[in-house]
């Protein structure tokens, strides 16, 4: 059912775990799994120094949190806003079609962390928009 | 090398050999059309009403009263749309339970959008339908009650001969969806007033794809596959032969070691739910702990999610489910694990773990073994575990 | 020891050695729940979805176009029901003729006490469809044409691809009953535009109890089995892996050997034809004479009966119908003989024989031997036969 990458990840997953004095947390979740997923990031001079994440999910959303923290970190706040759920997936060597939504979990919650670290900060990141608690309501929209 | 542990038996079972060997003369041999004239078909024909005695002889019914079908759920179908539509005249309510499997929930929604009534019994915590519920759901509408006998989720037995004696006093029919019961409980459709009865090979060691409806004699009940005469012009289709002849041995053999078999199996369910519940925290049964099918356990972990566990029991071996097979497939928590009151986050973390006739003891140990480490690596990974013990100082 | 020759695939055929032992280890060994999620099962649903692929290739469909089932009879059911539900609000007209193989003309009559409004085309003496009739058949309540591809009884082939071009003009649904065709005719829904197709794995040496619905994308069809999440949500159950991998292997070799089958069969059935209408007075071919699938002769022997013909072949060792194996509990007359024209006791004593892979040339020697002494032996006993005598004089 699972790719070999996404077994690889799931299996060990990369950055699993908590910043203790992170700069920005992130926390969604999807009712409609009751997947829950919540990122950590640490940043400096706008470039995510360390990112950590913890999941409540399926293969998948291990899988896409852990991939995803490794495609965000080292990044500017603007550029790991443009890690999309597409390419998280692509980068995992796909997903089966009813766990899409799994890959959507981390992006939202990449961009809930990055919300937390604009606000305690004071600061706006260009296109972000604040988190929502349900990640449905944007799979709705698409 | 690693063990393996195929404990997944409420899903599927493996033919034993005894049974493909009793099958195998009827692929290339004895294929003739059991409809047909000629002596090379009689044998095959003759095969197909052993099996019908075979059957009959399993659950105490008469040999004219078991009709073949294409699996349990075809079985199903053909109960509940079939009553549905020959008793129609005398009313248009049926009754049945909110933990049954999806051949029964999706059949009874089905018939609901044709404008039946459908009345869904709540159970217990244990998962045991209440007889006083059904008592007062009944009404000089109710033409037909289907309830599970033992539930293929948790395990749990309902009280079918209670139910059954009531249902006789009031001239309502009763259909047993008794999948899972073959050969772990003993079925007497007699004493247990059932008029239909549903079951399938794979679940005792036959093969796939053939299973049987018990029809009462003297109930009416429309044919579902319309076409040729078989099965004295009820269900049409050429007969699996093969298939047949394979349920028939299948269930004699059941039946005749049902007693070894939950002498075997209870040990072991027992040994894997009480070390379970003392090694590891934050687990909680689902189902009944006694009235529960022989080789049956299913666990919910708290703060961590059923796919993940399947996972990694898989990669040490471990073949194990997280409820029903067939819903696999969905994103939604068991409606059975939601019946019995568990809330979303906990019924998504439910774990089943079905024995039967291959497993050993040590099998219950390497699970012992295996499953605390998994479910703490899980636990470790929650943000839902973080955010309780938190919580905790 | 004398002879026995097998006269009778279109009634069923022997399992081939190759199809077996494909299926074997989906018995016993790789005998997980194809809907799990653990290692040992995703062989068994990669099994499944290699047997789509060869059944698409067969047809020229998709492999998600392809859904299993129990039998050719379900898929028939299915189809039929399905459509009439699933576009009962476009029309409530279903057209199909008067030479279908029961699974369908059953299917029809249930259907019309449901209140929806069948057509039933009348064929010319060959016992070929009209396309004329057709076409002035439809109305704009019309929502499904279902036409058998080669008969069962008679062999007789209709011009489906004509027929599937002037439907697909008129934007209405067809339905193709193949059971009979699958491995004697090339099929190709595409270039035929068919919508829906249904075949059977046991008339092409695969096992019995184990079918397939091709249905177009796109097409609405309402599940006919509900339950589980088998077949992507459309058809439940547990998948008959063993089965579905025998349909599978039979129909790709079934497929790939479809000339070298032709050509092996049509000198033995064209032989068998020329001898006996040489060699027997007074008997008369069913079916047309060359529009007719590969192995395939239907004989009327004026003044005698067909279960007594049967019975002194069957003593002869040679195995054959007297028409369709499914009505062999009924008396009454085949209901495509009478479709065609034949008056009521010259439809009673028709004599099927359809050969296959295992018959040779010799075979038909044989029954050229057997047949006439055993003609004229009933002949001797008929009360018709003397009347008729006495009249020539
Ligand atoms: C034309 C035709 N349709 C349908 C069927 C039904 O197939 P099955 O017996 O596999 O259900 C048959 C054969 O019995 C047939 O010849
Ligand atoms: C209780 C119950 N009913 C019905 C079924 C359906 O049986 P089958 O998959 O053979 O159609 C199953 C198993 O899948 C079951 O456990
Ligand atoms: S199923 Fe919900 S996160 Fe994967
Ligand atoms: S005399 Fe025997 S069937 Fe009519």
């Amino acid at each position: 059912m699972y790719s070999e990458k996404v077994m690889d990840h799931f299996m060990n997953p990369r950055n699993m775990g908590e910043i203790e004095d992170a700069d920005g947390v992130g926390t969604v979740g999807n009712a409609k799994c009751g997947d829950i997923m919540r990122i950590f990031l640490k940043v400096e001079d706008g470039v995510i120094q360390d990112v950590k994440f913890k999941t409540f999910g399926c293969g998948a959303a291990v899988a896409t949190s852990s991939m995803a923290t490794e495609m965000v970190v080292g990044k500017t706040v603007e550029e790991a806003l443009k890690v999309t759920n597409k390419a998280v997936m692509e980068a995992l060597d796909g997903l089966p079609p009813v766990k899409v939504h799994c890959s959507l979990l981390a992006e939202q919650a990449i961009h809930a962390a990055l919300w937390d670290y604009a606000q305690k900060h004071n600061i706006t990141i260009e296109g972000l928009k604040p988190p929502v608690e349900d990640i449905e309501e944007i799979e709705e929209e698409e | 090398m690693e063990r393996k542990v195929y404990a997944d038996h409420s899903a599927t079972t493996a033919v034993r050999p005894e049974v493909l060997e009793a099958m195998l003369p009827y692929f290339t041999e004895e294929y003739g059309n059991p409809s047909s004239i000629y002596a090379i078909a009689r044998s095959n024909k003759q095969a197909v009403e052993t099996a019908r005695e075979q059957v009959a002889m399993a659950i105490n019914a008469k040999a004219d009263e078991i009709f073949f079908t294409g699996c349990g759920t075809e079985s199903d179908n053909w109960a509940l749309k079939g009553i549905a539509e020959s008793y129609a005249g005398k009313g248009d309510h049926i009754i049945t339970t909110s933990v049954e499997h999806h051949a029964i929930l999706h059949t009874c929604q089905y018939l609901e959008k044709q404008g039946k009534r459908i009345t869904y019994l709540p159970v217990d915590e244990d998962g045991v339908v209440s007889v006083e519920a059904l008592k007062n759901a009944v009404d000089q509408d109710t033409i037909l009650v289907s309830i599970i006998m033992a539930n293929n989720e948790i395990g749990t037995i309902n009280p079918i001969e209670e139910i059954g004696a009531f249902l006789h006093e009031k001239k309502i029919l009763f259909h047993v969806d008794a999948v899972q019961a073959v050969g772990s409980l003993p079925i007497d459709v007699q004493a247990m007033h059932i008029d239909l009865l549903s079951l399938s090979a794979h679940k005792f060691y036959g093969p796939k794809g053939v299973g049987a409806l018990y029809i009462r004699k003297g109930v009416k009940l429309r044919s579902f596959i319309h076409g040729g005469a078989q099965e004295r012009g009820r269900r049409a289709g050429t007969e699996n032969v093969a298939g047949i002849v394979g349920l028939g041995k299948a269930i004699e053999l059941a039946t005749s070691e049902l007693e070894a078999r939950r002498a075997q199996l209870i040990p072991m369910r027992d040994r894997l739910i009480d070390e379970v519940l003392r090694r590891i925290p934050y687990v909680r049964l689902n189902g009944a702990r006694e009235n529960r099918l022989p080789g049956h356990v299913n666990f919910s972990f708290q703060f961590i999610e059923g796919e993940s566990l399947l996972i990694l029991l898989d990669m040490a071996g471990i073949y194990a489910s997280s409820g029903s097979a067939c819903t696999s497939g969905s994103l939604d928590p068991s409606h059975v694990l939601l019946a019995i009151g568990l809330p979303h986050e906990i019924a998504h973390g439910s774990l089943r773990l079905t024995f039967g006739r291959e497993n050993t003891m040590e099998d219950v140990d390497y699970i012992l073994e295996k499953l605390p480490p998994i479910v703490e690596r899980l636990r470790a990974m929650s943000p839902l575990y973080e955010d309780f013990i938190k919580s905790q100082n």
